[in-house]
């Protein structure tokens, strides 16, 4: 009985730490493997307990108790108890904190220990998303004693303990014995880090990887489907592929040239040409299997001669010029060779540059030194960033603002819903970025790993419940 | 003599030349145009060598690419000429100098940096582009030149029509220009047909690890890293800019041996052994 | 019975003839001497009966050495011949040693190759051997580089006659090297021959070597052998118009007029020249004293001579005379102006040179118009260059069209005439002829001497001619200074320099030049 | 005397590198702190993560403190690792630095012995045929090579792994993981060596003291094996110096090809994320190591050649 596991990872984690850092690559290691929250995502986005067993609100939702599981203890034996938790949420927020999602724990103004089974957060303003927020990586909890290290020798309280980082190769992990909950059935598990597709391909097909749950090389998929030895994984992510526009920027400041853009641009052959079918077409930035989805593509349907139209209603009869970065991944790169051409046969002209992640950062996320963009929102719920003042697409309509505001304090589901398709209609109708498809979640696996998430809610893999058939 | 060498690698990279200065007015279809339902199609009547993975005819992405690896690599050849040749001239004249002795050290530092170093801190410093790939296998090509002019130049300068020019007054300049650099260019042809299949190669190389040509703009290397992942899909993708980058390299060596055989004829002449 | 007996040996590379009917009989203990000019086929004969001919060469003939044809060997008996039987030695001591071996193992190379000795027993018979040549006092194992030319070409020696085999092939042993060196090299061949009974081809294209060490020559002209006999016969009743030619070119005196006027064009006081030493860490090892404190006068319209031996300064003075280099001290006039290394172009203008290598002086890309001009450089308004460089051409006694043509289209004669021209064509006072002749055949350089003697007289120039041939410097020069180690040793009227010799250092050159019997006819 | 005087020009090739390196990779786009954080970071924690790398420090004392690490054998931190470079680089160079030298190897054994026959047979079939072919290799981009080397061999003959690299506790294993690496590294360079071997060992043969040789009666072998070959190591060894840069380069690709954690890997990836104090101790040591070995090739020549001693 096979009791290991190797899965294959295209991008290797800068550190372990996911309090410190944003790479999801570091969640995909020890997410719900090394580290866990007071709650975390299921597979299907669900937020369910972990460390915390269960919580109640106080009526005016500013107050939310958190009673915690017993015996739970981090890998170096010392002790898990609400002293832990105050300290990893208060050192989330601190002045001095790195964490790359501190906006998570921004409502909160207190946390109080009440026992050490008890913890109760008190918050600054009424917060429905709070246990949605804490199931993030970052807010997982950390022990004092061990924090400082995380980042190369992580110290949770998950299923498996962190056992060896080869630095460009590999991770390995071993089975926690000690675990507070319910014994997963790996005894060991290997991260191998392989960037290149090709080499992802060989290895894979070489046998030297059990699984690659996000597997580079949509193209390569045919391949694996016809041999009985593997299953692909189809599933969804949280990522909306955009072609990101600079709302600040003549000509695109002007919505009719912002439509025209839409309408040249045919999703599918995107979805065909750069991913090989695998994505789901979205008129909106809002995942379709959020039940809150309306789809709204039609109001940016392929239509060339429209969008002529349109340019030349906005004063560009003869089109017009603009940059096009495109950062690392695949589907930006093929994407964005396919958009320029089918941005040329209505007269717009962009020019492409490939960036890496961390001149992308620089250059268009914070400098908005750019015209178009193609990137995907990989964090679940993130249609409150065209609310945000100078992001980097500068939309931030008042209106829209105003309408996720209200959005933030209302907790009432069905007055949530109505209030996210409004703000689904009003970015796809304002047309604020030319919105391509949801992300695919491609993944290859041995045919007898069972218990690998389908779905990516959030960026994980989470081994709890994997295990090998007979 | 015209040798054989110089035949065959004068026609073989005379194909390439021809394609891309044809491609500038013609090319079975347009390279711009994708077509994605036509993709990765198999060589045929219509599509001679196949489609990519967009739908783009491979015979009008190598004619096109032919036109960006000669430029790329022809480019870099003149600024390592342009700039390689008078540093090089300057230290045989200077020799012994502390110029020369400047000039040399400042070749072995650049030396030091494999032409990929080069390219992977100006693309980190100005982003991947055609003209970062020119400059990087440029700046690669300045101490080869430099070295192979000034070793040239030196044996010239101890030559006594060298002091026969001296004696009638030329200064150093006048002699490098109207003596050494003459004699030399033989010499520095041969090594700028070497160093132009070289180009090609860093070229390839560095547009296929993404610092060079970029989209849309065909390019061979970048060819091949989009052929990469579809190598047992659509094999074709990748065979047939490898061999371009394999028979124009081909032909530019061989062209250089031939010239080398034409301007050398030591190499030919027999001697009792 | 004859040591060596060579019978109709023909040489050819595809349809070119090289050699054709060469006979040559020798015996034991006797020394053939091979004269003849350049590419006559010297070397090509001993190269056949080595069988050391290049690929492509075909050769014919019978070849019998000690009563055996070699002609039929294998190639790996004829191994085993070469070495034991047969030595040879080449013209170039500088090469013709590994350069990466010791001289003790490339010795012993040829005595374990041929016998079934050891590599110590080997070693110590190499050291027998290069006792015998004269290199006691050089250990087995120096490498080639730390030796000096003349003692490379005694280790050259010492591999060919290490086995003591009984013929001797020595194709011009001693032309690269000095004139004192060279004595001592052909004393030691003199000995090894008397010594050993060995029998020696010794190839030259020096006549007075060959009249001082053979006992029979050969003479060879275009691949064939023209006349033989014993050395008397040869050089004393000569029956062929080229051996004639030949003898009357050597010592051939040129008619000058001897023409002393006052006016001095070049005064010399004092001059030094070092180079700086080799570069070390920090610093430099001590300067290179090359010229060291030379002073002397030019007359107009005179001829001096520089003699001495290789490395003794003589080109170094004329690099400085010609404003090429700096000095370190000292001062030389041009007439009332001084010349150094930025001297102005009317002053360069009074002096011209003509260096030794009649090819290397010309840019091969050049016409010969272009090349002859490039003195008016010096000028300011210089007259049309057509008619002046067909005028000077004349004047050497080349064509005038010859201006069109590339350098290489000429004869080493032609190009030497040729770069006298070049040194004319803007009348300096001055022409520095450096080793101007040496790199000719015996013919072509009577030629330059008449047309060198002629040009003095008609343009009233003043010559330095620096040469280490005395033979030359005695027939072209009023007056002669003898230079060793950076100084002048003597100086004073040519004759009486020749005939009378002051210095210790003179009269060892003398002794050691080469001479033709008295009564080679003119 | 000449060992020191090297030595000097070596050790201020080097200091000159490490300022041009420093001051090119200090300038460059794009903020490590910021990189880590990700697009959801708020700007005082991208201050706070500056301030723990030390990077609020001035350029000329960071540089200081790095160059003056680069003497003591401490690089400092990786910013986004987090664990020393010297560590970091100490993982990657036993596997850049075995690799290398497992193509020179393999390429001398290719080059060697067809160069010599191509240069005895001069002229003959074999010799037009080794070069025709040595021609075709220096041509192929190796990388491509590798593209195939990895589909015949790992994917479709499955002979060997398609890349990785198992580590050096298995020695079989760590060296057939670097053998297609290595084979496809060797091609160019074997291709280049065997033409340079062909003609540097014909220039010997024409030298005057072949000849002298032959007279003592030593055979054409004789005379490869006693003498042309040793001198023409000369030209063979300038070459593979020359080489050695190219091999690192190619290195540097070919890493990427069969994903090796090697150093070429490691700068592509501290380039990307900006962790710019492993990039310049990379790419230092990758100058270093070719400085170094020019240095080596040059005090070879002394070991073959008697002239250069001292
Ligand atoms: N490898 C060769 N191929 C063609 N011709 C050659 C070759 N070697 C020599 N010759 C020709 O053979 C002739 C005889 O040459 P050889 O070397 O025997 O002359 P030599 O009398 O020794 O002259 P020198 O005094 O200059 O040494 C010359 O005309 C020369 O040009
Ligand atoms: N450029 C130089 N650097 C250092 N030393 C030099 C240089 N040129 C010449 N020498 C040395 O100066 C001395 C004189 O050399 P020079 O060439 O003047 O001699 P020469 O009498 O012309 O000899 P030859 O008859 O061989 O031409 C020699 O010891 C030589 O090694
Ligand atoms: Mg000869
Ligand atoms: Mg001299
Ligand atoms: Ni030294």
């Amino acid at each position: 009985q096979n009791t290991s596991i190797t899965l294959g990872m295209q991008l290797e984690p800068p550190n372990l730490d996911p309090t410190g850092a944003a790479a999801g690559a570091i969640d995909e290691v020890v997410y719900a493997n090394i580290f866990e929250g007071l709650t975390r995502f299921g597979s299907d986005g669900a937020v369910l307990p972990a460390l915390a067993r269960e919580w109640e609100v106080s009526e005016d939702g500013l107050v939310y108790t958190f009673t915690l599981v017993e015996g739970a203890t981090f890998h170096d034996g010392t002790a898990f108890d609400a002293q832990d938790v105050k300290f990893s949420l208060d050192r989330a927020r601190a002045e001095d904190s790195t964490n790359a999602q501190k906006a998570l724990f921004a409502s909160i103004a207190d946390v109080e220990v009440l026992s050490p089974t008890q913890v109760a957060i008190t918050l600054s303003a009424p917060n429905g998303a709070l246990p949605f927020n804490l199931a993030w990586g970052d807010a997982v909890i950390v022990a004092e004693e061990s924090a400082a290290d995380n980042a190369t020798n992580p110290v949770g309280t998950g299923p498996f303990r962190f056992a060896d980082w080869v630095q460009g190769d590999r991770v390995e992990m071993v089975r926690n014995d000690d675990y507070w909950g319910e014994a997963v059935a790996l005894e060991s598990a290997t991260f191998k880090f392989i960037s290149d597709p090709t080499a992802a391909f060989a290895a894979m097909m070489a046998g030297d990887l059990d699984a690659f749950p996000t597997f580079p090389a949509p193209e390569n998929l045919i391949q694996f489907e016809a041999d009985p030895r593997y299953n692909v994984i189809v599933g969804s992510t949280e990522g909306e592929t955009i072609l990101a526009m600079n709302n600040g920027l003549e000509p695109l400041n002007n919505p009719l040239v912002r439509e025209a853009v839409s309408r040249a641009i045919d999703r599918q052959s995107i979805i065909d040409g750069a991913m090989f079918g695998y994505g789901t077409p979205i008129g909106t930035h809002f995942a379709p299997h959020n039940p809150a989805y309306v789809d709204l593509t039609e109001l940016s349907a392929f239509d060339p001669e429209r969008s002529r139209e349109l340019l030349a209603e906005a004063g560009y009869p003869d089109g017009f010029t603009t940059t096009l970065k495109l950062p690392p991944p695949a589907y930006a790169r093929r994407g964005g060779e396919i958009i320029a051409a089918q941005l040329r046969e209505v007269g717009i002209t962009v020019e492409i540059q490939n960036v890496e992640w961390a001149d992308w950062l620089e250059t268009v996320f914070r400098g908005r030194d750019y015209g178009f963009t193609i990137v995907s929102h990989t964090e679940p719920m993130d249609i409150g960033i065209y609310a945000r003042d100078g992001y980097y697409f500068d939309y931030a309509k008042p209106e829209f603002v105003a309408l996720i505001d209200e959005l933030e304090a209302t907790s009432d589901e069905g007055a949530r819903t109505d209030l996210m398709q409004q703000a689904q209609q009003m970015i796809a109708e304002e047309h604020v970025n030319a919105y391509l498809f949801q992300l695919a979640k491609t993944g290859v696996a041995d045919a007898r790993l069972r218990g690998l998430w389908e779905n990516s809610p959030t960026q994980a893999n989470d081994l709890t419940g994997v295990s090998w058939a007979e | 003599m015209i040798s054989r060498n110089l035949i065959l690698g004068g026609v073989l990279s005379g194909l390439f030349a021809v394609l891309a200065v044809l491609s500038f007015v013609w090319t079975p279809f347009d390279v711009e145009t994708l077509s994605i339902p036509d993709r990765m199609l198999r060589p045929s009547g219509t599509h001679w060598l196949g489609t990519d993975q967009l739908g783009r005819d491979i015979f009008s992405m190598l004619m096109v690419g032919a036109r960006t690896s000669l430029a790329v690599a022809l480019a870099s050849v003149v600024i390592g000429m342009g700039v390689g040749v008078p540093l090089g001239l300057t230290a045989a004249a200077r020799r012994d100098g502390l110029l020369d002795d400047v000039i040399m050290r400042g070749n072995d530092l650049i030396f030091a940096f494999p032409s990929i170093l080069i390219a992977i801190l100006f693309t980190a410093l100005v982003g991947p582009s055609v003209w970062n790939a020119i400059l990087a296998i440029g700046i690669f090509n300045i101490p080869v030149f430099a070295r192979l002019s000034r070793g040239a130049a030196l044996s010239l300068w101890s030559r006594e029509y060298i002091m026969a020019a001296r004696v009638a007054g030329k200064g150093a300049a006048r002699i490098s220009a109207e003596h050494i650099l003459p004699n030399i260019a033989n010499l520095l042809i041969v090594q700028g047909t070497i160093q132009f299949s070289v180009g090609i190669l860093v070229e390839a190389a560095l547009s296929y690890v993404g610092l060079g040509a970029q989209p849309p703009l065909p390019s061979w290397g970048r060819m091949l890293a989009d052929a990469q992942t579809l190598i047992s899909l659509a094999p074709h993708m990748a065979l047939f800019p490898g061999l371009a980058i394999v028979l124009s390299v081909l032909g530019l060596n061989l062209m250089g041996d031939g010239l080398r055989d034409v301007f050398d004829p030591k190499l030919k002449r027999g001697r009792a052994r | 019975m004859s040591l060596l007996s060579v019978q109709n040996l023909s040489v050819q590379i595809g349809s070119v003839q090289i050699l054709r009917d060469v006979s040559l009989e020798m015996a034991p203990g006797q020394v053939l001497g091979l004269v003849g000019e350049s590419g006559s086929g010297k070397s090509m004969t001993a190269l056949a009966i080595m069988r050391l001919l290049a690929e492509g060469m075909q050769a014919s003939g019978s070849i019998v050495l000690q009563g055996e044809v070699l002609d039929t060997l294998s190639e790996r008996q004829m191994c085993m011949r070469r070495g034991r039987n047969v030595g040879m030695v080449f013209q170039e001591p500088m090469t013709a040693l590994n350069p990466l071996h010791t001289i003790g193992d490339q010795v012993a190379e040829t005595v374990r190759l041929h016998t079934k000795t050891g590599r110590r027993a080997a070693l110590v018979r190499a050291r027998e051997v290069l006792d015998r040549v004269g290199l006691e006092h050089i250990g087995l194992n120096r490498f080639p580089h730390e030796l000096s030319g003349g003692q490379r070409q005694r280790v050259v020696i010492a591999c060919a006659i290490a086995l003591a085999p009984k013929l001797l092939i020595a194709d011009e042993p001693t032309t690269a090297l000095d004139v004192t060196t060279q004595g001592e090299i052909l004393e030691l061949l003199r000995r090894l021959v008397r010594e050993d009974g060995m029998g020696l081809i010794l190839i030259t294209h020096d006549l007075a070597v060959v009249a001082e060490m053979a006992d029979e020559i050969a003479v060879m002209q275009t691949g064939r052998v023209v006349e033989r006999g014993s050395v008397d016969d040869v050089l004393l009743r000569p029956q062929h118009d080229y051996t004639r030619a030949l003898l009357a070119a050597s010592v051939h005196q040129p008619v000058r007029q001897v023409r002393l006027e006052s006016e001095t064009v070049l005064q010399v006081r004092d001059v030094r020249r070092s180079y700086p030493g080799a570069r070390r860490l920090i610093g430099r090892a001590p300067p290179v004293q090359a010229v060291r404190g030379i002073s002397f006068d030019l007359k107009r319209g005179e001829n001096l001579g520089l003699v001495g031996e290789s490395g003794s300064g003589k080109s170094t003075l004329a690099r400085a005379l010609l404003g090429l280099e700096p000095v370190q001290s000292g001062e030389i006039r041009l007439g009332e102006y001084l010349m150094d290394a930025d001297a102005s172009r009317a002053l360069r203008r009074r002096i011209g040179v003509v260096f030794q290598d009649p090819f290397g002086s010309f840019d091969p890309r050049w016409t010969v118009e272009r090349l002859v001009a490039e003195p008016f450089h010096l000028l300011d308004n210089p007259p049309p260059r057509r008619a002046a460089v067909e005028e000077v051409l004349v004047s050497v006694g080349m064509k005038a069209s010859d201006a069109d043509r590339h350098i290489h289209a000429f004869s080493g004669g032609q190009r030497q005439r040729i770069a006298i021209a070049r040194a004319l064509i803007i009348r300096p006072d001055i022409i520095l002829l450096d080793e101007a002749v040496s790199a000719l055949d015996v013919q072509v350089r009577a030629q330059i001497l008449d047309l060198l003697a002629e040009l003095s007289a008609k343009y009233e120039v003043s010559y330095l001619f620096i040469s280490h041939d005395l033979s030359v410097v005695r027939a072209i020069t009023d007056r002669v200074m003898v230079m060793q180690l950076g100084q002048i040793v003597e100086s004073g009227e040519t004759e009486q320099v020749f005939t009378a010799p002051q210095a210790d250092y003179t009269r060892q050159l003398l002794a050691a030049t080469p001479r033709l019997p008295e009564g080679v006819a003119n | 005397m000449h060992v020191a005087r090297r030595l000097l020009s070596l050790v201020l090739t080097l200091v000159v590198a490490s300022v041009l390196i420093f001051c090119v990779i200090e300038v460059l786009p794009g903020d490590p702190a910021a990189f880590m954080l990700g697009m959801n970071a708020q700007p005082e924690a991208v201050d706070a993560l500056r301030a723990q790398m030390g990077l609020d420090a001035g350029l000329v004392s960071r540089y200081f403190t790095w160059a003056g690490g680069l003497l003591t054998g401490d690089f400092g931190a990786s910013y986004t690792y987090r664990v020393p470079v010297a560590e970091l680089i100490g993982d990657r160079v036993w596997v850049s630095l075995p690799l290398a030298l497992y193509a020179l190897l393999l390429s001398t054994i290719i080059a060697f012995p067809i160069g010599i026959i191509a240069a005895m047979r001069r002229g003959k079939a074999a010799d037009y045929g080794i070069m025709g072919a040595t021609q075709l290799g220096i041509a192929i981009p190796n990388f491509w090579f590798a593209m195939f080397l990895v589909v015949i061999f790992a994917i479709n003959l499955r002979w060997v792994r398609a890349g990785g690299f198992p580590g050096w506790e298995d020695p079989l294993a760590a060296i057939g993981a670097l053998t297609l690496p290595a084979i496809a590294l060797a091609l160019p360079q074997a291709s280049i060596l065997a033409r340079i071997m062909r003609s540097a060992l014909i220039d010997t043969l024409d030298e005057d003291y072949v000849r002298t040789a032959r007279a003592k009666g030593l055979s054409q072998g004789g005379v490869v094996r006693g003498h042309a070959l040793r001198n023409a190591m000369i030209p063979v060894l300038t070459i593979i110096g020359l080489q050695f840069s190219f091999l690192l380069a190619g290195a540097i690709i070919i890493e990427n090809v069969f994903y090796l954690p090697g150093l070429g890997r490691l700068l592509f990836q501290a380039i990307n994320q900006r962790d710019l104090i492993v990039v310049e101790s990379t790419v230092m040591l990758l100058v270093m190591a070719v400085v170094v070995v020019t240095f080596l090739v040059d005090m070879a020549y002394a070991i073959v050649d008697p002239r250069l001693r001292r």
